[in-house]
């Protein structure tokens, strides 16, 4: 016993993959949906990393890298566009944001 | 291989029209940055310019089609065609936003800065050969549009759009990723030549379950993208809430773009799953069509219209894709092409129409306009009888070919049922036509003033391209179809 | 005995240990003496004495101030959020104590040798900050709220100035290891702060001045401004857990002083370490001289104190201090220790700059302390690089 | 060891993401998912990849979660009201749809996942390899990379400074 076999990281992933999508669905607060997105994207790391490990190449490494750098800057646009939402309207609550349905 | 990865001067020369963007861009980020805010200058011209010069240099590339970087570009004649859609519908928005950011008071550099961003991620995007340039792609040309549909933050429905656009993208794109993140973990690779050989050996071991996982994984970050059933959710209220020039842009070039990565992505690198693949397509564009179709014909806003219009169409071109030959890729290129044109001419018809703070958006707002104005109320018209598919327009050849495909490759059904919602798609487009005609004008009407001279040339060269393409389809498609093999 | 020594396993994890325990017991007692230090320096240059009551001349300040500390009541606001204003000094206690981990204190004694040492420090110095930010908020005060959110903008801004100087240095190693990177100095006979023909002294000044701010030290004491916000993001603490984040910012110090000489500096190398015949001088007589120099300093000192138990201590630590200076005479011991010593010294000569900044320069506003970051660290930083990186490849040829 | 380790950090993983969409305070699933990156650090480091670990760390739990803690803060975001009360659209599609994901996933990782053991130390990823790919094989999308992080800048100062 002293190696872990690749399928338990694979499924890691799809369960931390899932709850992020399924936190996506229920929760209200857009900050934290916003961070459930970034689960995510770190579930997806995760299988990245470890298909990198499995074939003994670095690509999957490299693809963390970029999917870090897009997610800071997803991050940082998201929250000013948070932000500007928060000023005109004085909510977080995705359900409060609904002037444009008919 | 220590010096083989230094790229070569044609490597440089098919990256240009990208290399462009980006530098024009940070020119005029940093010339409004110098100006300061008190004198401001209309930086339009300057991003014009820039967009006239990357569609110069993609005519150039092209020339000279092959792989660049490390193959983690394609300049090839698919990726040039798709290009120049992208620019073209860039050039029209820029050209519709000038007056429109002046009468907003919110003209700045920074908005035409990153416009050329999205369009450079819009263009790696139709040339990406590497799942690594498809998804920076795909970022770089959401991030700016997620910036540019909150644009003016003072307008609570320009947050919201942003908001729902940005959540509802990002969500999409983990999706993608985690597809990609198996492309990868079953092939070894991300290059999509080599995915493709991977996957047609058969001593691989790479189990077509698998695959198709993934590959449905990886539709779903696309099918948010094009805002495909079920995933269209997003597109009317961020197309209703976005600065209307930036609906426009919306609507034709990230769409363009997106169908051209999904064309290469789907048949470059996953013909070993082509049937299951074309089961799940027919299903989307069918559900496409019908949603856009039926849900327009409900609404009253007409960006909303457009909206669900622009839903249907990407519907269309679905079945485009549906039939999985050459002559469907063909098709749906020049589908692309032609609704590009057709759809920002209407968008620019709304853009100028809605006066400032875009209080003018509803349908019934639309009353007399002809009276008024005869020739934006002509062009509109011409707009929307592209869009329904009337002879003499762009937008009919765009369908005859895309359902024509589709019957070659037998898919009578899906055809049949095309036809019928696009009949029903119909109505709603005569709809505006009759209130613009036949209602008599209102007060609001009184506040008009003719078109500013930017959006006049957006509309007449909308106007012209619609024209030119239901008359001599024949030179694009030419064109697309000797190109449409090159993804094959 | 022999055997048991001789098992890898055991040398493996037993040396690691062995030196976790050690600083763990051993750097509270030292952040105390850096306290008393700090406050006997800042006395001595604003004319005054500084603590003389407990211990002859104050030298048994820091025990009393711990014994204070740890008797104090344990005061939680009733409004704060109780699991984090719990878990917020845990943080920083932890991430700052971990830097020791990858600290090379002589070429044998460091308790592991990561590839990536260097990016540790950074990792855990950026989830540090989480430490700040939670407390100030955890707090539920103004104050604090205020105070933490200034603080978490000013570390992660001059992390960035920080960051870009060490790239600088990374660039002469080549190694992100912070064993490796002594090494290199060593084989290349200079220390990295002279390297390119002393042009890696910006790099130096830039880190010297954002590790400055990096540890919330005047001249960039901003969250702790007493004028404007109490104490900064820690107002509301009081006993252990203020304690806690009182030893955080003290091994901050010390990390961010030991990063600068291991890059800088030569780690545990002595000055002009390609110079033959200063080996004896300066390895051997320069810490007899030091310890038993300053040992002998203390006895007219004790002679002079009226009380006799004070004159008493005194004394014993003088001639502790001579016993310490006299073992390095001893070869084989010296051997053992001396990088150790050079270490630790050049340490205390960044943390007496430090202090001496302190005394110096008065506080920055707050817009200052971000246009200095933004609009000249940082573009000196990127300068920086690009001229190390020229000029280093045209040393190479 | 390995099994051992993976397990401790895996379980951490899933019981801080669990934490963080079941938290009410967002401060709180900010923590949990500082809790999930942590964890993975450790996992990454698991698997050889020591330079995206340590970038895991300054990247996410530093950089990207004290962001998402700063705007908490200045926005003085509270617990939500209405914690237990998905949509209608949650109910019927959202957890059903995650427990039927999962499902698949896990049924196709049994089935038809490459087969592997992953054990400590074979192979390594250090800051020498990554550095190596991104300025070679990677390059284009290294340098692209760069407009990226200008449109975040951009954007965030477009979207909050005072005025157009």
């Amino acid at each position: 016993m002293n190696g872990v076999p690749l399928s338990w990281y694979l499924i890691l992933s799809a369960i931390l993959f899932a709850l992020g999508a399924a936190g996506f669905m229920i929760r209200k607060n857009m900050i934290t949906v916003f961070m459930c997105i970034e689960l995510m994207l770190n579930a997806v790391n995760l299988s990245f990393v470890a298909f990198s490990r499995h074939f003994k190449t670095i690509d999957g490494q490299i693809f963390t890298f970029f999917v870090m750098v897009v997610a800071a800057a997803e991050a940082a646009v998201g929250l000013a566009i948070i932000l500007t939402v928060f000023r005109n309207r004085s909510t977080l609550q995705v359900d409060d944001i609904d002037s444009l349905r008919l | 291989m220590e010096t083989s990865f230094l790229p070569t001067a044609a490597e440089y020369l098919r990256l240009l029209p990208e290399t462009i963007l980006i530098v024009s861009g940070t020119i005029l980020m940093i010339l409004e940055g110098l100006a300061g805010p008190r004198n401001r200058k209309n930086l339009s011209p300057l991003a014009i310019a820039a967009i006239l010069a990357a569609m110069a240099a993609t005519v150039a590339a092209a020339g000279n089609p092959g792989p660049a970087f490390n193959n983690m570009i394609l300049a090839d004649g698919f990726g040039a065609f798709f290009r120049m859609v992208v620019l073209s519908a860039g050039l029209l928005a820029v050209l519709c936003s000038s007056s429109y950011l002046t009468r907003e008071k919110a003209d700045s550099g920074e908005y035409y800065a990153l416009l050329l961003y999205s369009m450079t991620g819009q263009c790696l995007l139709s040339t990406a050969n590497e799942l690594i340039m498809v998804f920076i792609g795909l970022e770089i040309s959401s991030i700016a549009t997620y910036i540019l549909a909150g644009y003016l933050r003072d307008d609570a429905r320009n947050n919201e759009s942003a908001l729902k656009y940005f959540l509802l993208g990002s969500f999409a794109t983990a999706f993608l990723l985690y597809g990609v993140a198996w492309i990868y973990g079953i092939t070894g690779s991300t290059n999509l030549e080599e995915i493709r050989r991977t996957l047609l050996n058969p001593e691989s071991g790479a189990s077509p379950l698998l695959t198709g996982v993934a590959a449905a994984l990886m539709f779903i970050g696309f099918a948010f993208k094009i805002s495909a059933v079920p995933f269209q959710v997003w597109a009317p209220d961020v197309y209703q809430g976005a600065p209307a020039p930036v609906s426009a842009f919306m609507s034709a070039g990230p769409k363009a773009a997106a169908f051209a990565v999904m064309l290469r992505v789907y048949l470059t690198a996953f013909p070993s799953i082509g049937d299951g693949w074309q089961t799940m397509i027919w299903l989307t564009a069918l559900g496409t069509m019908i949603v856009g179709n039926f849900a327009a014909l409900t609404q009253s806003n007409l960006k909303r219209i457009l909206a669900y219009s622009s839903i249907a169409h990407a519907g269309y071109v679905l079945v485009a894709v549906t039939a999985y030959s050459d002559t469907g890729t063909a098709a749906a290129m020049f589908y692309l092409a032609a609704y590009a044109f057709m759809n920002i001419g209407a968008f620019a018809v709304v853009s100028h129409f809605s006066r400032t703070g875009e209080k003018y958006v509803e349908l019934n707002d639309l009353a007399g306009l002809a009276q008024k104005q005869p020739t934006t109320a002509a062009l509109f018209s011409l707009f929307l009888f592209s869009l329904i598919g009337v002879p003499l327009t762009g937008g009919f050849f765009g369908k005859f070919y895309i359902f024509k495909a589709a019957i070659d490759s037998g898919l009578i059904g899906l055809t049949v049922l095309g036809l019928l919602s696009s009949a029903v798609a119909a109505f709603y487009y005569l709809r505006i036509i009759v209130v613009m005609y036949f209602h008599e004008p209102g007060d609001t009407m009184d506040t008009i003033t003719s078109p500013a001279p930017g959006i006049q040339i957006a509309l007449w060269t909308s106007a012209l391209a619609t024209l030119l393409l239901g008359v001599f389809p024949s030179f694009v498609l030419d064109y697309a179809t000797t190109s449409a093999v090159l993804v094959r | 005995m022999e055997t048991l020594l001789e098992n890898p396993l055991l040398q493996k994890l037993l040396a690691p240990l062995i030196i976790t325990i050690v600083i763990i017991a051993v750097f509270p007692l030292m952040a105390g003496y850096i306290v008393l230090v700090e406050r006997k320096v800042l006395a001595d240059m604003q004319v005054r004495l500084g603590p003389m009551r407990v211990g002859p001349h104050g030298l048994l300040q820091p025990i009393a101030d711990a014994v204070k500390l740890l008797l104090k009541e344990d005061i939680i606001p009733r409004d704060a959020d109780k699991s984090i204003f719990w878990l917020a000094p845990v943080i920083s206690t932890f991430t700052a104590l971990s830097g020791f981990t990858v600290l090379p204190f002589s070429h044998y004694i460091f308790v592991t040798d990561v590839n990536v040492g260097l990016l540790v420090i950074a990792a855990l110095s950026s989830v540090g900050i989480m430490g700040v930010v939670l407390g100030g908020w955890a707090s539920n005060s103004h104050y604090s709220l205020m105070g933490s959110l200034r603080s978490g903008a000013q570390l992660v801004s001059y992390e960035v100035a920080l960051a870009l100087a060490l790239v600088c240095g990374v660039m002469m190693a080549g190694t992100l290891s912070m064993v490796e990177i002594v090494r290199r100095q060593q084989d290349q006979g200079i220390w990295f702060a002279f390297e390119n023909y002393g042009l890696m002294l910006i790099p130096f000044m830039i880190y010297l001045i954002a590790a400055v701010a990096e540890t919330n030290r005047a001249p960039f004491d901003l969250p702790e401004a007493e004028s404007e916000l109490v104490a900064g993001f820690h107002t509301e603490y009081s006993g252990f857990r203020w304690s806690l984040y009182f030893l955080a910012e003290y091994a901050n110090i010390f990390v961010v002083s030991a990063v600068a000489v291991t890059l800088f500096w030569g780690g545990w190398m002595r000055p002009f370490p390609n110079v033959g015949f200063l080996e004896v001088p300066l390895n051997v007589g320069f810490p007899v001289l030091l310890f038993a120099g300053s040992g002998l300093a203390c006895f007219p000192l004790a002679r002079k104190l009226k009380d006799p138990l004070q004159a008493k201590i005194l004394a014993l630590v003088a001639v502790g201090l001579i016993g310490v200076g006299l073992i390095f005479l001893v070869p084989f011991v010296n051997d053992k220790i001396i990088g150790v010593f050079w270490f630790l010294f050049k340490i205390g000569l960044i943390v007496y700059v430090m202090i001496w900044l302190r005394g110096t320069f008065p506080r920055f506003r707050y817009d200052q302390l971000m246009d200095i970051g933004w609009k000249w660290l940082i573009p000196l930083g990127l300068f920086a690089i690009f001229l190390n990186a020229i000029v280093g490849m045209l040393r190479a040829g | 060891m390995d099994p051992i380790l993976f397990f401790i950090f895996a379980a951490v993983a899933v019981i801080c993401a669990i934490s963080l969409i079941v938290q009410k305070h967002p401060i709180k699933s900010a923590l949990s998912l500082i809790g999930v990156m942590g964890s993975l650090a450790i996992l990454y480091l698991l698997l050889g990849a020591e330079f995206i670990a340590a970038a895991q760390l300054i990247v996410y739990a530093g950089a990207i979660m004290v962001l998402f803690v700063f705007v908490i803060m200045l926005l003085n975001a509270g617990e939500e009201k209405s914690p237990a009360r998905p949509s209608w659209f949650a109910k019927l599609l959202g957890i059903p749809l995650m427990i039927a994901l999962l499902g698949i996933l896990s049924y196709v990782i049994q089935r038809a996942a490459p087969e592997g053991s992953l054990a400590f130390g074979e192979y390594t990823g250090g800051a020498r390899e990554v550095g190596r790919a991104l300025f070679t094989t990677y390059l284009l999308p290294f340098e692209i990379t760069s407009v990226l992080i200008l449109i975040a800048i951009l954007g965030a100062v477009v979207l909050a400074k005072k005025e157009l």
